[in-house]
């Protein structure tokens, strides 16, 4: 029952947050910003138009939202938030859930393919290879866990006594798994210095650029996908940084909240105070998340002989 | 009976000198036909071929005809037919081929000294003289440009041949069969390359092995 | 009188030629069929041969006898079809010396007596070099020089080896018949250095006619510029009967506790023949002379598995017999791409697929077959001989043997692909017909039953031909 | 057993129809398709019934030649490989009676179903092989009759050069292979494949180097792949699907066969195995995205997937070294599975490509685009296969990954060099996977998605239904194995029971896993099912509108504008640049006013160049200089033998 209630209050939460970071980047900015629902109405305003649909495109166009945005909420479905078991879980979900979201990209590279327009076709190809680097990482990430925790699900890594955050016995080394898990989270989900989804020239976009052609309903269903996959991989992060497990549930879910809205923010800090890397930079930058956690890894070699 | 042995092998190693250093086919020619009579008479004036059976005898006597006037003449009918150059065109000059010739006589002594055969002394000479023999037909074979002087290397080696065979072994001689069988071998080889001969000059209107290098890879 | 293996062929061979051209074609089929039942009956045992002193029954010699009369007579089939279509000025001279080339090669097959089985194998030189020059063209003229001089002055030292051998005997102090089995006997008295020697010579000599390298240089030229019938007998018999001799030496040295030396010599040859054959199959411009080259790899081969010795020298034998059947049903299909084409260069020639359906199955099966691939023997042979040069322990001229059929298998593969597949824009001079390529399928389909059913005889005398060199199928 | 080999009978027979039917062409393929798939279904029943059977390891044999056994053998293993050969087998063929409409070419498709048969018999033959000769002659047979098939329009020179080069490679292999059974024959005297067990340590690492070479030169192990991506697009499509979906598994039945014969040997095999299995999965799909053909990327992906297969197999003989049970099996496992899936959706993608390349005449995928409209039933089976072979769930690719995943982790808890080892199989696992997703989102966008960029493209219509029906009966399987893959692991459970090495090992726990593999999978169905009714439902009574894409300001876009296959793989490829040849080629802007200027992308392949470079031009250089020997000068000739002599005296 808490985990249905944690779910439902990361999935309604998950339009928020983002304008959280919009907020930070707002007052960096001295100005006001947007209201923090401002999200909420772009969906609502969303899901009450038409669409205009390019001749180009077919079935496979008005596939990519609906692939992409289901298979963020999967992931929402197996990560145990707010201290609460996920609603599904079992052991090797993670393998399922990461391919899942490759399933994701899949077709939104897909839809963005089929509007035949150069545009999106290289921000297709960008996101294709930016995130086949950030998976990299990510498997790394999870052969780490396992070499800790000897788990294999979302689950099974944030409970029981190995659990893993930076109060627990490999704290010191999971520091170098935050920085890693941040960056791969700033590229999977298109922010500064990787993307800049503020950006008006569409040559230097990612995943604005992909999604160009899409409006009305389709539209919403795209962004709401970004948003639960941002919020996924900051649940993600806040499950590392937060060592304590309070008795109180309802405490517990305000803990979680509370730092996911703080890495939130924190992505609003990033994004004022620095500035796009050039495209060449990306692949660099990326990697350097994948030699943080190979590096650990290697320091694991030692530690457990 | 040894100085007439004696001498026939000189007679043949002055031949092959000859050989190596004339410079016309029909000398060539003559020279061979001498030589292939000193050859064949060579086993008779052997010491050990004392008691000649009736049958060598004659098989001597026919080797005398066709070494020393069938395949000769057969060779010297070759030559006037084909109306061919009298000059003998060299690869390797004819005093670097005689001096050669010497270096052969002194190898052939060197390896005949070397075989560690008990050879009858006489025999050393027949020795020398036969790979001396074989190895300028050998040289003949390679040195020469015309077709025809190849012939004539070749039966200079065989020639040699024979006389290891004469020095070398005591129970060749005695079958005459098979000696007979070598010796229509050879004759049907030369008649067979004179054939071959006579068909090149008319293709080629030269029998010069310059021009039968064309088959090559 | 399993002498009349050579007498049969020699006396319709006088007849052929006196007798108009019609009938002398009828004669050479006929003869053929005879000599095989002749030879059939060898085989089984039924006629021995009558001058003991000269010939005897082997059964390596039996088996080179089968084989050269069996490919004789689908090749006289051939034959006749082929030189209807041919303008060949004498064809009497023609069909006689076929037929003497016959008896000369059964005469090798049999001979027992060292000075016999070198007069018989020089005789083969001269009766066979009258098919050479047919044509009387330039390079025919050519080819048939450099075949009877270089084997005329191989073979002479051959002679010499047989004379030297016969001194191994005399410092032995023996004193039997020179003939291989009578020395075989007393191998063990005769002097090893002059026995060594003579082989040396033998090999040589008969590795000239054999097409051993560095002694081949002649048969490139002799079998491309041969007329098709011609050149499968020199390369699918002849080459066989060459083998015969050095293998008789062989077999001697092994007799005498030599095997080791002779076993040497041999499998260096035989590699060497195998690289040389590799240099040539790449950039070959003639089709026949790919052809000839493969015979220079196959007697390369067939020397190595005999060198090698144990299981590899039934490969060997497998390999002689094979290499026969499908090296002569290749020659002939080039004689039908010759006629039809019209040239011997690879590059005029193209889009065998299409044009010639019947000789390009027959040519590419060959060509299959020869580079060992199954159903055909040669697949047994090459790994038979592969699996026992490894447990012989000669790896790493094995791994030469390897490298070099796989060399081969890459140059001359380019080539037959080219003939069968390539473009062509050219006319078709004339076309295949039934008489020309059944003998080729008859040759591939008595390899491919050969592959599938050996019969018992035939393993039994290959079993007892090897048996005496040491080798067997139990290593 | 006896069954078994009379159903391959029957596939031979049906070759043999073939050719006695060539005048009446579609009376020919009828009963030669219906012959050779009655007997491939027959087979199939038998191959099921086997694996399932408690007792297994039959044998026949039969004296050959006085000196061979011609012996087969059944065990599980043999019979978990025959299942790809009798599944893909009759549904190829299906698909040929359309694809072969030429009937001018009557007598060549005729001859191509006799080899054909012979073709599918081999490879069944090589399975069921249990002596080295037996094997050796199923090998070459399969060979020679794979090589007539791919050079069926050998019109073609580029085709030919592709069959000339299969050829070799195949010839080179089977020397490879000869040489290690030799070996092993030289240590034993034993033909038997038992004896290859008793032979000593060291030897018998030379023996599974030999014949890894021999059997990788066949599966297409990275450098000795340049003959895949040649020949698969020059056979006939059904032919490709054959090839790739089938007969280079038997490379890999060779090498897992070879290793478990050699019983336990030295760790190095394994580490071996999983090093060339990591670099030839990895280059192998970068190579597909830097390919254009769409037969050539789908033969570079079945490098890709052979490295996929050869990490699976790596991590399980790591497993057994280490005497680490689960990650033997879940290695092992995670290969078959992945066997037997790839022969699916890889037969699927290139019949799918055939189609395309029938109607379109073009496999360049830069020439294509926007098919999915003219093509639906091609397109959406070919989206299936892009799925499925990116190992993406609820396909079939993603479970065979998925048991591959497992079994490495279960070695993440080792240590040195198994430990460094699997980690970085996973990883590269990690990277193929997101590499193969831009690859075929590469292939499938670019070629059916968008517009068409040439005339062709644009008049290309759906292939024939017989056609259709195979891919859609292919795409139907992709997924139903990505949904209830339980009992199809079962099966692949089953191809490992007669494994001594692992055949202790308790798996039943594993299929809660699988279940819930299952469960999540049919959780994302439902979950999608549901959006998209949200979907519609959002779009009820909405006004849709058309128009042309938006061009980001330009106003007169062309269908030459959209992002070419180049563009798309250059960022991705570059990034392997050392490994991975490109040149790049740009005439540059001349003048002031530029006129017509051309860029240009061209990547080689490192193997082909290296060998070009070291071996192919070195050597042909050499043997040219050597032809020298054959001077046609005849003085020379007689020196040669007079120097042969001299040698020879010297030898005394």
């Amino acid at each position: 029952m808490e985990s249905v209630l944690a779910f439902c209050a990361a999935v309604l939460i998950a339009p928020m947050l983002p304008a959280v970071i919009q907020k930070v980047k707002a007052l960096f900015a001295g100005k006001q910003g947007p209201p923090l629902l401002i999200n909420y109405y772009t969906v609502i305003k969303l899901f009450r138009k038409g669409s205009v649909y390019s001749t180009s495109t077919s079935f496979v166009f008005q596939l990519g939202p609906v692939v992409g945005c289901c298979t963020s909420l999967m992931m929402l479905l197996f990560f145990p938030l707010a201290g609460t078991a996920p609603l599904f879980s079992f052991h090797g979900d993670v393998f399922m859930l990461f391919y899942l979201m490759g399933l994701g990209r899949f077709f939104t590279i897909l839809a963005a393919l089929d509007t035949a327009s150069p545009f999106e076709g290289m921000g297709a190809a960008r996101e294709a290879f930016f995130s086949t680097l950030a998976e990299g990482t990510i498997f790394a990430i999870l052969i780490l866990f396992f070499r800790f925790s000897g788990s294999l699900s979302f689950q099974e890594f944030f409970t029981g006594t190995n659990a893993m955050n930076i109060g627990g016995e490999h704290g010191a080394l999971l520091l170098l798994v935050i920085i890693a898990l941040y960056i791969v989270m700033l590229t999977e989900n298109s922010r500064v210095p990787v993307d800049d989804p503020a950006t008006h020239l569409e040559l230097t976009m990612i995943h604005e650029v992909m999604i160009l052609d899409h409006s009305g309903p389709d539209l919403a269903l795209i962004e709401l996908g970004a948003w639960f996959k941002l919020l996924f991989y900051s649940a993600f992060l806040s499950q590392i940084l937060n060592p304590l497990q309070l008795a109180d549930p309802l405490m517990n879910g305000l803990l979680f909240f509370g730092i996911v809205t703080l890495i939130y923010m924190s992505v609003g800090v990033v994004e004022s105070i620095t500035a796009r890397f050039r495209m060449n930079l990306v692949p660099k930058f990326i990697l350097t998340s994948f030699a943080l956690v190979f590096f650990v890894i290697i320091l694991t070699m030692e530690l457990i002989q | 009976m040894i100085q007439i042995s004696d001498a026939l092998l000189s007679l043949t190693l002055l031949s092959v000198l000859l050989s190596l250093a004339s410079n016309r086919l029909m000398a060539l020619v003559k020279i061979m036909a001498f030589q292939g009579i000193v050859v064949s008479l060579i086993p008779l004036f052997l010491e050990h071929n004392d008691g000649m059976a009736i049958g060598s005898i004659l098989f001597l006597q026919v080797m005398l005809l066709i070494k020393g006037f069938l395949i000769p003449g057969f060779i010297f009918m070759a030559v006037q037919k084909i109306k061919i150059k009298r000059e003998v065109e060299p690869i390797i000059g004819y005093h670097a081929s005689v001096f050669a010739g010497l270096i052969f006589i002194l190898i052939s002594a060197y390896i005949a000294d070397r075989l560690h055969i008990a050879l009858p002394d006489e025999h050393v000479l027949l020795m020398i003289t036969a790979i001396t023999t074989l190895t300028s037909g050998l040289f003949l074979l390679m040195t020469r440009r015309k077709a025809i002087t190849q012939v004539i290397g070749y039966l200079m080696m065989e020639n040699g041949i024979y006389l290891i065979g004469t020095a070398l072994a005591k129970q060749t001689h005695t079958q005459f069969v098979v000696e007979f069988g070598v010796l229509l071998d050879i004759l049907v080889g030369i008649m067979i390359m004179g054939i071959i001969l006579h068909n090149i000059n008319s293709a080629f209107d030269d029998v010069d092995t310059a021009l039968l290098g064309q088959l090559k890879d | 009188m399993l002498e009349f293996t050579c007498l049969l062929p020699l006396f319709t061979g006088i007849i052929a030629m006196f007798l108009p051209v019609r009938l002398g074609r009828g004669i050479l089929v006929v003869t053929a069929l005879l000599h095989l039942q002749l030879a059939v009956l060898g085989w089984l045992g039924k006629v021995k041969p009558a001058l003991t002193g000269y010939f005897t029954v082997t059964p390596e010699g039996m088996l080179v006898l089968l084989v050269t009369s069996f490919i004789f007579l689908f090749i006289s089939i051939y034959a006749v079809s082929y030189m209807s279509e041919t303008e060949i000025a004498s064809e009497p001279i023609y069909i006689g010396c076929t037929l003497f080339f016959l008896a000369t090669m059964s005469m090798v097959a049999l001979a027992d007596h060292l000075v016999v089985l070198w007069i018989a194998i020089e005789a083969t030189t001269l009766m066979s070099a009258p098919l050479i020059f047919l044509h009387r063209s330039k390079s025919a003229l050519e080819a048939t020089w450099k075949y009877v001089l270089i084997c005329s002055v191989g073979i002479a030292l051959a002679l010499l080896g047989c004379f030297f051998i016969v001194l191994s005997m005399d410092r032995g102090n023996v004193d039997v018949p020179i003939t291989f089995s009578s020395l075989r006997q007393v191998a063990g008295l005769l002097n090893p250095i002059w026995l060594k020697t003579g082989f040396i010579f033998l090999v040589v000599g008969y590795g000239t006619k054999m097409g051993l390298a560095p002694m081949h240089t002649w048969l490139p030229d002799a079998h491309s510029e041969a007329p098709s019938p011609a050149s499968a007998l020199l390369s699918g018999a002849l080459l066989n009967c060459a083998f015969l001799g050095i293998y008789r030496g062989h077999q001697l040295m092994y007799e005498a506790g030599l095997g080791d030396f002779s076993s040497q010599i041999l499998v260096g040859f035989g590699l060497l023949s195998m690289l040389v054959a590799a240099i040539f199959m790449f950039n070959q411009t003639g089709y026949k002379r790919m052809l000839a080259y493969s015979s220079i790899e196959n007697m390369g081969i067939i020397a190595f598995g005999v060198g090698v010795g144990g299981l590899a020298t039934y490969g060997a034998m497998l390999h002689l017999i094979h290499h026969s059947l499908i090296k002569s049903s290749l020659f002939l299909s080039s004689g039908n791409i010759l006629l039809g084409y019209g040239s011997k260069l690879i590059d005029k020639t193209g889009n065998m697929a299409r044009l010639f359906p019947k000789t390009f199955t027959a040519f590419f099966a060959g060509f299959a077959g020869i580079s060992g691939f199954p159903p055909f023997g040669i697949f047994v042979s090459e790994i038979l001989i592969i699996m026992g040069a490894f447990q012989q322990g000669w790896t790493v001229s094995v791994t030469v043997f390897i490298a070099a059929l796989v060399l081969i298998f890459a140059g001359a593969s380019r080539l037959v692909m080219r003939m069968s597949f390539g473009s062509y824009s050219g006319e078709i001079l004339v076309d295949e017909n039934l008489a020309r390529t059944l003998p080729s399928y008859a040759l591939l389909l008595t390899s491919i039953v050969l592959c599938v059913w050996l019969p018992d005889s035939l393993y039994q005398t290959i079993i007892s031909a090897i048996a005496t060199i040491g080798g067997g199928i139990h290593g | 057993m006896n069954t078994l080999l009379l159903s391959l009978a029957v596939i031979f027979a049906g070759g043999i129809l073939a050719l006695l039917f060539v005048r009446q062409f579609t009376l020919m393929k009828l009963i030669a398709i219906a012959t050779m798939s009655a007997g491939c279904l027959w087979g199939l029943s038998l191959t099921l019934s086997g694996l399932f059977a408690p007792t297994a390891g039959m044998e026949i044999s039969v004296e050959w030649l006085h000196l061979f056994t011609l012996a087969f053998k059944v065990d599980s293993l043999a019979l978990f490989f025959l299942l790809p050969v009798f599944i893909i087998s009759p549904l190829v063929l299906f698909y040929s009676f359309q694809y072969l409409g030429n009937k001018n070419k009557a007598v060549r498709s005729a001859v191509s179903y006799f080899l054909f048969a012979i073709l599918v018999c081999s490879m069944a033959l090589v399975v069921l092989a249990s002596n080295i000769i037996t094997f050796a002659l199923a090998w070459e047979i399969m060979s020679l009759s794979s090589f007539f098939l791919v050079v069926y329009d050998y019109e073609v020179q580029s085709n030919r050069r592709a069959g000339y080069l299969y050829f070799i490679f195949a010839q080179g292999g089977a020397m490879f292979l000869f040489a290690a059974f030799a070996l092993v024959y030289s240590h034993t005297g034993l033909m038997d494949f038992a004896a290859f067990s008793q032979i000593a340590e060291p030897v018998k690492l030379l023996v599974f180097i030999l014949a890894f070479i021999g059997f990788g030169s066949k599966a297409g192990l990275f450098p000795l792949h340049i003959w895949l991506p040649q020949a698969h697009p020059a056979a006939p499509s059904h032919i490709s699907a054959i090839m790739s979906g089938v007969m280079i598994k038997m490379g890999i039945y060779g090498i897992f066969r070879v290793y478990l014969l050699l019983e336990a040997p030295t760790p190095l095999i394994g580490r071996m195995v999983l090093i060339a299995g990591m670099i030839t999965g990895v280059l192998g799909v970068v190579y597909a995205l830097a390919n254009q053909d769409i037969k050539k990327l789908l033969a570079y992906s079945s490098v890709e997937n052979i490295g996929i297969i050869l990490i699976g197999l790596g991590i399980g003989m790591v497993g057994v070294s280490e005497q680490n049970q689960a990650m033997a099996f879940f290695g092992f496992a995670g290969a078959l599975m992945h066997v037997f899936n790839h022969s699916i959706f890889k037969s699927l993608l290139f019949l799918g490509a055939g189609a395309v390349l029938h109607q379109a005449k073009t496999k360049d995928i830069d020439q294509l685009g926007g098919l999915i409209k003219r093509m639906p039933t091609t397109g959406k089976t070919f989206l299936v296969g892009s799925v499925a072979i990116s190992g993406l769930p609820p396909f079939s690719g993603f479970i065979g990954e998925f048991l591959i995943y497992y079994g490495a982790f279960q070695g993440v808890s080792e240590h040195r060099i198994p430990f460094v080892l699997t980690v970085l199989a996973i990883l590269s696992l990690a990277v193929i996977g997101g590499l193969a997703t831009a690859c075929f989102t590469k292939v499938f966008g670019l070629a059916f998605l968008g517009e068409p960029r040439t005339r062709q493209a644009a008049q290309a219509t759906e292939a024939g239904a017989g056609m259709g029906l195979v891919m859609v009966v292919m795409a139907v399987a992709c997924l139903v194995i990505g949904v209830l893959p339980e009992p199809f692991i079962r099966l692949a459970f089953a191809g490992l029971k007669d494994l001594s090495l692992i055949n202790t090992f308790d798996f039943s726990p594993f299929f809660v896993i699988i279940r819930q593999v299952s469960q999540t999978a049919t959780l994302f169905i439902a979950l999608f099912l549901g959006i998209g009714l949200l979907r519609k439902f959002l779009y009820l009574k909405k006004e849709i509108g058309s128009s042309g894409t938006w061009g980001c300001g330009f106003t007169q876009p062309t269908v030459r504008m959209q992002y070419t296959g180049t563009s798309y793989g250059d960022e991705m490829v570059d990034f392997f640049r050392p490994y991975v040849p490109i040149k790049r080629i740009y005439t540059g802007i001349t003048a002031i006013f530029p006129g017509r200027t051309t860029w240009d992308i061209q990547v080689g392949d490192l193997a082909e160049t290296y060998y070009q470079q070291w071996l192919a031009k070195p050597l042909l250089r050499l043997l040219e200089r050597l032809h020298w020997i054959q001077h046609g000068n005849i003085q020379l000739y007689i020196a040669y033998i007079i120097l042969a002599l001299i040698v020879l005296l010297f030898l005394l």
